[in-house]
């Protein structure tokens, strides 16, 4: 029974916002190092991964980004930025019932490839997206 | 304390579609203000979206969400009339919970 | 209201509206030029003889280099194209040269996808024109003072109201006209 | 924000010039189209509903008797008939303008109080701002009719029309320079002509409007006080006449145009 709850994903007590942040991860500068933060040894890249997002940003605070994955048994998918300070943008669980499909904005210091991973089955899967930021007003 | 999330949560089909707009500054630690000092990393590290007491999606989120961060995803099990509720928590431990009752499509 | 009654009334209304910020600039703004006052009379469409006489007098401000020396260095050139900064009220720092913020209004070189097209592009200018003394003083007074040649163009006189140095503006004919330079590959 | 060159890709990629430009622009088109389905401005309206049905103030009094032009408490469709004359003030007054004398005269502030924040920073959140949004968001869908029928509102427009065209500062800029023709771009920004009733109603309509340069909404008294910025001209009087004159200078072209805003720009 608590077996079963368990894999339903029930929340136990106390468990509800037992919040965890991966630190290590989230301070990597790579994206090699994220990789091996988050857990994988390494990511085969797949076609079932599909990153929309435009080719170019008008401005770099704020770019959409949704993630889509036809992998089976999808379990997380998070998102690197290449060329920012910090490559670990966000990771999220996807748990059963859940679409592995998210959208969300993020900042781009610069013109960057994204990557796009996904757990699923443990194993690890990426796409990669170039997208341009350009200047846009008078510049400064 | 932080204003209140937008949320919407509508069927589309069997699948319950939520958006949420979050007010927050999502300061990154590298900025720096107008006297040169370096603002302080603020920002929001985890989102959790539950229906009927069940996770249905949790975040990390590191610097680099966007201020004001927005969100949409998807879920199955909902109906109209029941309630989805969402959490975060930031590194100063602030934290905000909202939820939205889910309407028809 | 007549038209000469609106101006005087637009006059005063417009320097009411700068009593908290920096008084040197208010100062600056609130008396313009013979140049400016003409082209906001006729709303940049001057009669002939009016645009004739500012022709003539913007064309007698330029100040051509005495070396003789117009052609500067393109990637000089390329980075106050680019740069916008300079002569805002948040713009204190007075080590920091003038950008012209030429990619606001021009298509220059191609690698930059982010350009205005207020002004005409200026892709391959040298490539079409070539690049000897003649067209080197034609884009030297352009930039120096674009009316000396168009009355109440809209470009900013960057020479005649020292928005930029003459050194500048050779790095600037440079981008145009240097055969190295992206604008002419 | 880093800024870094593109190495000359495109030119390499796509077989002409004129294709590279559309495409840039089609991708510019899908940016904000991607954007769209989420506009922080409505947490600013949420936020701005919230402050003026609250009492505050040294009369701790709401705002919600405060009388936009369609009478007192009439806060739907009120948006869309501004600027307009007001005989208890006997001037023309935009929104943000008349925000502040209702936290005048129903709330008790001192006038230099309530037009004390009326543009954020980081970290110092502005009150008029989330007001703004507010009030601006009750009447969309609403056409524009400033009424331009009072002389004061008159005698506006002609100020207004006047400044619209001043060239002065040391890049000789009026608002000419940038509004004064169709289909230009200042970098990939494309420019409202705003004496075209085309532009004009799509465009200026949809102020305030979350700028995501700038991570928050921004007014229309913003709007100009940045234009002039750029126009190497002072710092503009907050809700100053001048202000007022060219919103319904820009209001007379716009009128008839449908209120969507607060909108969502670069």
């Amino acid at each position: 029974m608590l077996a079963l709850a368990a894999a339903a994903g029930l929340v136990r007590p106390g468990e509800a916002f037992a919040q965890q942040w991966n630190k290590a991860a989230f301070e990597t500068k790579s994206v090699a190092d994220t990789l091996k933060a988050l857990g994988g040894s390494g990511s085969t890249e797949s076609a079932q991964i599909q990153i929309t997002a435009p080719d170019i940003a008008e401005n770099g605070a704020v770019v959409p980004i949704t993630i889509e994955s036809g992998i089976a048994r999808t379990q997380t998918i998070a998102i690197l930025i290449e060329k920012n300070p910090n490559t670990l943008s966000a990771n999220f669980e996807i748990p059963e019932g859940t679409d592995p499909f998210v959208t969300t904005r993020v900042k781009m210091a610069e013109t960057s490839n994204i990557y796009a991973v996904v757990r699923a089955d443990g194993k690890y899967f990426h796409a990669a997206k170039e997208i341009k930021v350009t200047l846009g007003g008078c510049g400064g | 304390m932080a204003d209140p999330m937008r949320i919407r949560a509508s069927m589309a089909g069997d699948k319950v579609e939520v958006r949420v707009l979050m007010s927050h500054e999502m300061e990154t630690g590298l900025r720096k203000d107008a006297k040169g000092a370096v603002v302080p990393a603020h920002f929001i590290q985890n989102v959790t979206v539950t229906h009927a007491g069940k996770t249905v999606l949790s975040a990390q989120w590191g610097t680099s969400i966007s201020k004001n961060p927005f969100m949409h995803f998807r879920f199955k099990g909902g109906k109209p009339g029941e309630k989805v509720t969402i959490s975060w928590v930031d590194n100063k431990g602030e934290r905000r919970t909202d939820e939205v009752v889910i309407s028809g499509g | 209201m007549r038209d000469d009654q609106a101006r005087q009334r637009a006059e005063r209304v417009f320097r009411e509206a700068f009593t908290h910020g920096n008084r040197q600039m208010a100062a600056k703004v609130e008396v313009q030029d013979e140049v400016q006052a003409q082209c906001t009379r006729y709303r940049n469409e001057p009669p002939k003889d009016i645009a004739a006489a500012i022709e003539r007098s913007q064309a007698a401000s330029i100040r051509y280099p005495a070396s003789g020396k117009m052609l500067g260095d393109w990637r000089e050139g390329e980075r106050i194209a680019q740069d916008g900064y300079g002569m805002r009220f948040t713009d204190p720092d007075t080590k920091r040269p003038n950008g012209g913020g030429c990619y606001n209004c021009h298509r220059i070189s191609p690698a930059e996808i982010s350009y205005g097209t207020i002004g005409p592009s200026l892709h391959r200018f040298g490539a079409l024109r070539g690049t000897g003394e003649a067209i080197q003083r034609y884009v030297f007074g352009k930039v120096y003072d674009s009316q000396a040649s168009t009355a109440c163009s809209q470009m900013p006189r960057f020479g005649h109201n020292g928005v930029l140095t003459e050194e500048q503006i050779t790095h600037l004919v440079a981008l145009l006209l240097d055969p190295d330079s992206p604008v002419n590959k | 924000m880093p800024y870094r060159l593109l190495a000359g890709l495109l030119a390499a990629v796509l077989p002409c010039v004129g294709m590279a430009q559309q495409d840039t622009q089609k991708e510019i088109e899908r940016y904000r189209q991607l954007l769209a389905e989420g506009n922080p401005a409505d947490l600013f309206e949420a936020r701005g509903e919230e402050l003026w049905k609250t009492p505050r103030g040294p009369k701790n009094t709401s705002l919600e008797r405060c009388d936009l032009g369609l009478g007192a408490g009439v806060v739907k469709g009120a948006y869309a008939q501004l600027p307009r004359y007001f005989p208890d003030t006997d001037r023309v007054q935009d929104l943000e303008s008349r925000i502040v004398t209702c936290m005048v005269t129903l709330q008790g502030f001192k006038p230099e109080d309530a037009m004390k924040n009326p543009f954020s920073a980081p970290g110092r959140p502005s009150d008029m701002e989330a007001l703004a949004s507010y009030v601006a968001a009750e009447s969309k869908g609403v056409k524009l009719a400033a009424p331009l029928r009072h002389p004061k509102e008159i005698e506006a427009f002609q100020i207004g029309e006047q400044l619209f065209y001043r060239r002065a500062g040391p890049h000789d800029f009026s608002c000419v320079s940038c509004h004064g023709e169709n289909g230009k771009r200042i970098r990939l920004q494309e420019l409202p002509k705003l004496t075209d009733p085309h532009d004009a109603q799509r465009i200026f309509t949809t102020w305030p409007a979350y700028r995501v340069s700038q991570g928050t909404v921004r007014t229309m008294q913003h709007r100009l006080y940045d234009c002039y910025w750029q126009m190497r001209h002072p710092q503009m009087d907050y809700a100053s006449e001048a202000s007022i004159a060219l919103e319904v200078f820009m209001a007379k072209y716009a009128n008839g145009g449908e209120i969507q805003a607060p909108g969502l720009k670069r």
